[in-house]
């Protein structure tokens, strides 16, 4: 069987990739959405497994939870997305720079 | 009402300062200086019952007041004065009707915000000397901080700015130091914020130094001590004519104030221990700054120093633990008051009509304004110490203190009555005698009744208090005798 | 090595593959594709816990629904793609340093405290369990306040999304479906009245075009 | 199960501002499209009214005898500082909408849905108040934020609006994702998602504070804490936000989202891991020491003004740290006071910039206060006391805050921390002082525009009101901490 630590560890993984490609990705906002998706993925399957584990449903209806505000976090983070690119052309992050000091 | 007497003195000048605020405008500016000259006689004439009814045999802390406050934090409303506040309000109420009436023309814009400056400022003076509990003190100690920083602001000198804001930030860095001490003694004490408990409070050597270094930081920058003092000249300089008069007379007081208040009895063993420093401090004060006077153009600037150096005095005395010492600091305290503000108000005449404080630009004025040039010599001879004045009773205690303790010390102390009198006569030769120096100052009016008035009565003072300074003498002699007792009685558990 | 075994390795090397794609390739139209392949792969990791509902849930919810959004919007939007890569391989060696030192400090402090002594794998379920019906009767009970909140964070997203892209341009076309049936005859059908062009008198279909 | 047994009259006032919301969201699409609705304009009054009601709601609620009641199988936990935090956000929110409505109205900002998502937005603060489970505190914080995010946005054709919408979503998101890896590693370890079940788990596994997991769970909770509270070095968001967003949305998120955030801090850090003092308290000193630090510094720098509120407000969530890192209940009652005390000094700042505002130009170059006190006197004044108790300085209510927070560092012996605080809260007085001194000490520029602020006399009536109650709370300020006491030790 497979222990608990290897699905931890898949977690760890998956979350740390998803933090480097988030600041790897500072310039192009899409792809910066979807690490934010691979971010709470990584979480969710935290939570899977220690639900398995422990033999205990809630962390499952967490992560149903997760997923809900999850997509709905992807539909305003759209939003925001196309209204930036109406007001600028462009979605690089890098030249969101009229904020500074 | 009888029992309310210091809560009447606080508030009154405060709720009529905020109705002047709300009534005057500039098309009502009269309206607001009668209101002002009013309400600030009142405050006076409500203040003297407080000497008259005044039991000089006790130490005890008189016309108490204590009431609930926050309860969280044991905070109380507690007032109430001794021998040695209580004739630092009276300066205080006196001072303010002389702000007053100097200030009637000289101020040409927002003069209903000017007048309102000064008395709500009065109301937080007397706050802080009838103040019983710590955060009541702190609360009306740092408030004093906004009129004064208004008032130079907005009605100061070209360099107004700069000034304000150095005096500001220097007052508000040391108060709060002096409030983490005050939140330690708090939860020393096991929850008081009653400044009576903390002299009571056993404290062991390492906790009084570091305590008394925090005071030391909130009261020698008020007084101002030597190394901390290079805001006042700034400040006085450009505040204008009432704003400098309430600095140099009942401001820098707050600082030995507050040393008599809390850091001697509070913590008795630190202020033996580190005695040496503040007299030291005192001494390079009273000579040092002395010679720095020496050299100034600008009589505000040289008033200003003068104040430094006589502040020295007032340290000195204090950390020389014996009552000749302590009450010369106090009577020098009260004189300081008169005096300096005397001579602010000399130069204020001067500037209104003139427009300078150059001591070049003036000279020989006894020819066209003889009544001035006579009170502006008499209160030059005062700050110098001549025998007879005030500024001669306290100056001569102190040193006469300083003799029993060290030798050496009362020379260093006495080597600035020297001084003094070098600096302020020479000032005095320059612009009162000699040839009167140009057509402007040669058509220069006398001083007319207004100014008669406040100087009149200030240089009555002076004269009284240095010919017969026992009425005085003797309101603080219970509460100084008790708290040098208290002083010398170590406090290490 | 049980079929288990190989199924949750495989998809998560799977998984670890895809997401780093996303996070490295150039443009986001593969990104959008390399996530779906993550989400299907972790959807049959979750399977391996015995997680089915939200194995499905996950795929419906994130390939089916997510991920098209995200495609949408990366159609709709002309990217510049160049000048989105622009300072992406000074990043990466430092980004990669930061990646490991993530992974192995977690590990290290995972490793410890949820060691296989102290989680030992459960013991099968019984044979009518439902991981669906488990979980719905949880939602519904005990849940159901969250629930609730989750209803109007969905609404919030509506009307966000809605309220921020929603816009009516000035000479825009766009169809009024209440309007349309709320007409009446008058408005669909207008009757004009005109001059005959020179026409002989007395005819009689001159006769019914007026209006009654 | 029963519906009895949910106690649903608990969560009232959260079910009526929800379905207050849900009206006014109708009354904005019954409008005709291709006309202004003319509906829309009542949006804010009924929005105000929603708000003013739930306050009432929540204090008919408010538990007598500072007792809790669980409701919906302990997701719910409706305690007297539930109470008092609902009261708060509900006013200060109500507040918030009343100063922006002009502004809002001026620039034509999406009326209705503005304050639509205004209202679940409280709506989110107020279920995460009473939080007593992971799943709630979440769910509510997740709503909160999405409509912020939105409100940020909701400025459409402004550059600056859409980049700090942007920044603030992809940061928030971020910082809720690593909240939620601490809560599934707390989950983990504790097995379950109750606060309370949590705490008593944890207190029996504290025997082993070397638990290497447990530390990076409490790392990672209060590294999500700090993002979200904007604290240094997790900062980066707050000047872009505060200064990109339309004026009456940083108003309104400079106030109410606070004490909801501290509702967060208090529930998971004082409540949830609060045995475990000892991993998180250096922590929070060192953050708090660094917001309190490069906030006041940095705001020196600044010449918008809300640019330097908002560094401001770095420097305020620092003290506020420093309550909670006593890590006492006089520290936790500290912070309380602190962060009501700030929400309304911030949001009277954001107010006077709001009401300064005309027609469609801001008035947030520090520049443009310049000669105020002869412009117009009365703003002014209000200013003043604003800036006065933003710095601290007696005797305003600003001040005892600040009092509470260093007296809860003394008594928790950490006496050289708190002398760090005030020697920074020097630093931080020479700011407010600049505005003082522009207001008051400087002559109006010429180039300072000479038409008047546009009337908007309930916003001015409230500004006075926001800025005198400063002053005027005095006489009463120690039944106000007294309250903040009994609350706290009815919560921890």
């Amino acid at each position: 069987m497979i222990p608990l630590s290897h699905y931890l560890a898949l977690g760890a993984a998956l979350f740390a990739l998803s933090v480097v490609g988030i600041f790897l990705n500072r310039k192009n906002v899409v792809i910066l959405l979807m690490s934010i998706e691979l971010l709470l993925l990584a979480v969710n399957i935290n939570f899977v497994a220690f639900s398995h584990f422990l033999q205990d449903v809630a962390g499952q209806v967490f992560v149903f939870f997760i997923l809900t505000v999850a997509a709905a976090e992807s539909a305003i983070g759209l939003a925001i997305l196309i209204v930036l690119f109406r007001s600028r052309r462009t979605i690089n992050v890098e030249e969101l720079d009229s904020l500074k000091g | 009402m009888e029992n309310h007497l210091l809560s009447l003195l606080i508030w009154l000048p405060i709720v009529a300062g905020i109705l002047i605020l709300g009534a005057g405008d500039q098309r009502r500016a009269a309206l607001a200086r009668k209101l002002a000259l009013g309400f600030s006689s009142a405050v006076f004439l409500l203040s003297v019952p407080l000497y008259t009814r005044f039991d000089t045999t006790t130490a005890a802390m008189q016309f108490g007041e204590r009431a609930r406050w926050i309860d969280a934090f044991n905070i109380h409303y507690a007032l109430g004065v001794d021998g040695i506040s209580m004739p630092l309000i009276l300066l205080t109420t006196l001072l303010t009707v002389v702000v007053v009436i100097a200030g009637w023309t000289a101020t040409p814009k927002r003069v209903a915000q000017y007048m309102a400056a000064f008395l709500i400022m009065e109301g937080l003076m007397i706050g802080v000397f009838a103040s019983l509990d710590a955060v009541l003190f702190y609360l009306f100690w740092e408030a004093m901080l906004i009129p004064m920083f208004l008032i130079i602001g907005i009605w100061g000198g070209p360099n107004r700015i700069y000034a304000t804001i150095k005096f500001f930030l220097y007052t508000l860095l040391g108060s709060l130091l002096m409030l983490v001490a005050l939140l330690y003694l708090y939860h020393a004490s096991g929850g008081s914020f009653s400044i009576l408990d903390y002299h009571r409070l056993p404290l062991a050597l390492a906790p009084q130094v570091l305590i008394f270094l925090a005071f030391f930081a909130a009261f020698a920058v008020k007084v101002p001590m030597f190394p901390v003092h290079t805001w006042l000249p700034d400040a006085h300089v450009e505040a204008p004519t009432g704003g400098s008069v309430i600095l140099a007379a009942v401001m820098l007081k707050m600082g030995g104030y507050g040393f008599l208040r809390f850091s001697l009895p509070v913590t008795p063993d630190a202020s033996h221990q580190l005695a040496w420093l503040m007299i030291t401090l005192s001494l390079i004060a009273v000579v040092y700054i002395a010679l720095v006077a020496l050299a100034q153009r600008d009589m505000k600037k040289l008033i200003a120093y003068s104040s430094i150096s006589h502040m020295g005095f007032v340290t000195l005395g204090l950390f020389i633990f014996n009552p000749r010492g302590v009450e010369g600091a106090m009577v020098q305290m009260i004189s300081h008051g008169f005096i300096s503000g005397a001579l602010f108000l000399c130069v204020g005449v001067l500037y209104d009509r003139l427009h300078s404080r150059m001591i070049a630009d003036y000279g020989g004025l006894a020819a066209p304004m003889p009544v001035f040039a006579a009170f502006m010599v008499l209160f030059a001879l005062a700050n110098a110490g001549l025998p007879g004045t005030s500024g001669f009773v306290g100056e001569f205690l102190v040193i006469l203190g300083a003799f029993q303790v060290n030798a050496w010390f009362a020379v260093a102390a006495a080597l600035t009555l020297i001084f003094g009198a070098a600096y302020t006569l020479w000032m005095v030769k320059r612009v009162i005698y000699g040839a009167v120096i140009s057509e402007r100052v040669a058509a220069l009016p006398d001083v007319n009744g207004r100014e008669m008035l406040f100087l009149g009565v200030l240089a009555a003072l002076v004269l009284w208090v240095g010919v017969w300074p026992n009425p005085l003498l003797e309101v603080m002699h219970a509460t100084i005798d008790n708290l040098l007792e208290h002083t010398a009685a170590s406090k290490l558990p | 090595m049980t079929f288990l075994q190989f199924a949750f390795y495989f998809f998560s090397a799977t998984l670890i593959f895809a997401a780093a794609m996303v996070v490295t390739v150039r443009n986001p139209v593969k990104a959008a594709l390399f996530l779906v392949l993550a989400f299907f792969s972790a959807a049959c990791v979750w399977i391996t816990l015995q997680a089915e509902f939200l194995a499905i849930v996950l795929v419906l919810v994130y390939v089916g629904a997510v991920m098209v959004l995200f495609l949408f919007v990366v159609m709709m939007l002309d990217i510049d793609l160049a000048e989105l890569r622009a300072g992406f391989a000074r990043y990466l060696p430092v980004g990669s340093v930061i990646a490991v030192l993530l992974v192995v400090e977690i590990a290290l402090a995972l490793a410890g405290s949820f060691s296989p002594q102290r989680f030992a794998n459960p013991p099968a379920q019984a044979a009518g369990y439902s991981n669906t019906r488990e979980l719905g009767e949880q939602l519904y009970t005990t849940y159901v306040y969250p629930f609730e909140i989750a209803a109007f964070i969905l609404l919030v997203a509506i009307v966000a999304a809605i309220a921020l892209t929603m816009r009516e341009r000035p000479g825009g076309k766009r169809i009024d479906p209440a309007g349309q049936v709320r007409t009446r005859r008058d408005q669909r059908l207008r009757i004009v009245k005109m001059k005959p062009a020179n026409r002989p008198t007395g005819q009689p279909a001159d006769r019914e075009d007026q209006p009654s | 199960m029963n519906l009895a047994s949910l106690r649903v009259t608990a969560a009232l006032p959260e079910i009526f501002i929800a379905l207050a919301a849900c009206a006014i969201l109708l009354l904005g699409v019954t409008g005709k499209p291709g006309k202004p609705n003319h509906r829309a304009a009542l949006a804010c009054p009924l929005a105000i009214a929603a708000l003013l009601v739930t306050a009432l709601l929540a204090g008919l609620n408010f538990p007598a005898g500072g007792g809790a009641v669980a409701a919906f199988n302990n997701l719910f936990i409706g305690d007297a500082l539930a109470g008092l935090l609902k009261i708060s956000m509900c006013l200060l929110c109500a507040a918030a909408f009343l100063y922006g409505r002009r502004y809002n109205r001026d620039r034509g900002l999406l009326t209705c849905e503005y304050y639509v998502l205004g209202l679940f937005s409280v709506a989110g603060m107020m279920v995460v108040a009473s939080a007593s489970h992971l799943l709630t505190l979440y769910l509510g914080l997740e709503l909160m934020s999405l409509c912020l995010y939105a409100m940020v946005a909701c400025h459409r054709d402004s550059r600056l609006a859409s980049e700090a919408a942007m920044k603030y979503f992809v940061l928030g998101a971020l910082a809720s994702s690593i909240l939620l890896y601490g809560m599934s590693l707390l989950y983990g370890l504790t097995g379950s998602l109750e606060l309370p079940v949590i705490r008593a788990a944890l207190f029996a596994e504290a025997a082993d504070p070397d638990d290497a997991a447990l530390a990076l769970a409490v790392v990672f909770v209060v590294v999500a804490l700090a993002f979200k509270l904007g604290a240094v070095p997790f900062h980066m968001w707050v000047p872009d936000v505060y200064h990109g967003a339309p004026t009456s949305t940083t108003a309104f998120l400079s106030a109410a989202p606070k004490v909801a955030a501290f509702a967060i801090v208090l529930r998971l850090l004082a409540g949830g891991l609060g045995d475990l003092a000892g991993i998180w308290q250096s922590m929070l000193v060192i953050l708090a020491v660094l917001s309190v630090a490069a906030g006041n510094i940095i705001a020196i720098a600044q010449h918008n003004l809300k640019r330097m509120l908002a560094y401001s407000a770095v420097s305020h969530m620092g003290f506020f740290l420093f309550g909670i890192a006593a890590g006492s209940a006089q520290g936790y009652s500290a912070s309380l006071f602190y962060v009501l005390v700030y929400a309304v000094m911030s949001l009277g700042a954001f107010g006077a910039v709001l009401c300064l505002a005309r027609g469609d130009a801001e008035c947030d170059r520090l520049d443009d206060l310049q000669g105020l006190s002869r412009r117009s006197p009365r703003t002014a004044f209000l200013i003043l006391i604003l800036m006065l108790s933003m710095a601290g300085i007696p005797p305003t209510a600003g001040f005892f805050a600040k009092l509470s927070v260093i007296q809860a560092l003394v008594g928790a012996g950490l006496v050289w921390v708190a002398v760090v605080a005030v020697l920074l809260a020097v630093v931080g007085a020479f700011y407010y002082l600049r505005i003082i001194k522009l207001m008051y000490f400087d002559d109006p520029a010429d180039a300072s525009p000479a038409t008047p602020p546009a009337g908007d006399p309930p916003a001015h009536l409230l500004l006075a009101f926001n800025a005198l109650i400063i002053i005027a709370i005095l006489p009463w300020i120690g039944a106000l901490i007294s309250l903040c006491n009994a609350v706290i030790a009815g919560a921890v």
